[in-house]
């Protein structure tokens, strides 16, 4: 399951996609918006994807978790305004022990920060905003 | 004729669309750039044209990289003569 | 959030109990019922816990890893008979980073393994039923 | 008299009642045996009298600790004058 989503996410469902009745450990993470950044008074973040690639990249992401480790994975993201405490990504895995699926976790939040086509404008208390910094593709 | 027709879109320069995101949409021209894109234009020749277009904003441009829909280009990659192209600014999801 | 209880576990609410303004990165662990061991088929596992002492435990077990990595965690672990697929227990960290949600969760459920009072009884299709083997306390 | 009973309670041997867990039901005691305790005897004590009453199935103790609804005893630690007794065998949480 891989989701490129303006709506909001669904643990339950990503959960679901990856349960199995030979995994006994499932390990998830969540993003979500912090209300300071860089000492600034946060409150929204634009999340924009150039989306087919983006899902492309994604999928990507998770087979190549799942090549690593052998545990299954689901991602979802969101895209869109979302406000402080919002969750913005969802990753879940799911394998027979604890150890795979923490490490397929962690695999797929990290290479997605670094290679999937999204990126973050910050919405500040004081009416600015700013797109953040981020990593060179390709 | 169809058949000098193709020959002109395959030899030509075309007018293509190019996609902006993130932070290349504070330079001041919009989501969207159009770049005489020729058969034998790499990625590289296509972002050193767009610089010339962002003129004092081309900061904004470093880093980034010209992509498909389906892959980001290298430098030295042709430009594809159809699809979607778009210049994807250094990313930050999650 | 410390919870030992022979009802359904409840993601959404451990969630809840680690998320904050400034938490930027949730962690999660699941353990579900697995449908073999060491081979054979098992059909559910029967929990059994010390009461008081593991519900001490548990809350000693998440106060040091919020002591170690500076996140918050909540912790819930199921008793009684569990089906296949069942969660046993969920971990939940909340940080203002990925790392040190990621650590802390990771931190509570091995020490969680380790210490708390709870027992593991399998029964198998074959009608037969087994304790598992454990961590010697003290 | 209140004071004379009180010492009596003190200084001499109780019948304690120690919860089994675990494995340990699979010895044919039930979930929970009485044993004598004094004032003097440690969790190490408690345990070696527990093996007697398990006979042939005392191996299912070995790795078992003594503990209260607090706290897990030390081998050396005396048993409480009062509250609940538990033997863990090794834990399988999780």
């Amino acid at each position: 399951m891989i989701l490129l989503t303006d709506a909001r996410l669904d643990p339950a469902a990503l959960q679901a996609a990856v349960a199995a009745p030979g995994h006994g450990g499932l390990a998830f993470f969540a993003g979500a918006v912090r209300d300071r950044h860089e000492g600034k008074a946060v409150v929204a973040v634009t999340y924009e994807a150039f989306r087919p690639l983006a899902e492309k990249i994604l999928a990507e992401v998770a087979a190549e978790a799942e090549a690593a480790t052998g545990a299954k994975l689901a991602i979802a993201h969101r895209t869109g305004r979302l406000k402080v405490g919002e969750l913005s990504v969802f990753v879940a895995a799911g394998a027979p022990h604890r150890g795979e699926a923490f490490e397929a976790c962690r695999r797929a939040i990290d290479t997605l920060k670094d290679r999937v086509p999204v990126w973050k404008k910050e919405h500040y208390a004081d009416g600015t905003s700013g797109w953040l910094e981020g990593c060179t593709l390709g | 004729m169809p058949s000098i027709s193709l020959k002109a879109a395959i030899t030509n320069p075309m007018t293509r669309r190019v996609e902006l995101y993130g932070r290349l949409r504070d330079a001041g021209l919009g989501d969207a750039v159009e770049l005489e894109v020729g058969p034998k234009t790499t990625a590289a020749e296509l972002l050193r044209e767009l610089a010339r277009r962002f003129g004092a904003a081309k900061g904004l441009l470093e880093g980034s990289a010209l992509a498909t829909e389906s892959e980001v280009l290298n430098a030295s990659a042709l430009v594809p003569a159809s699809g979607v192209l778009a210049v994807l600014p250094p990313v930050c999801g999650g």
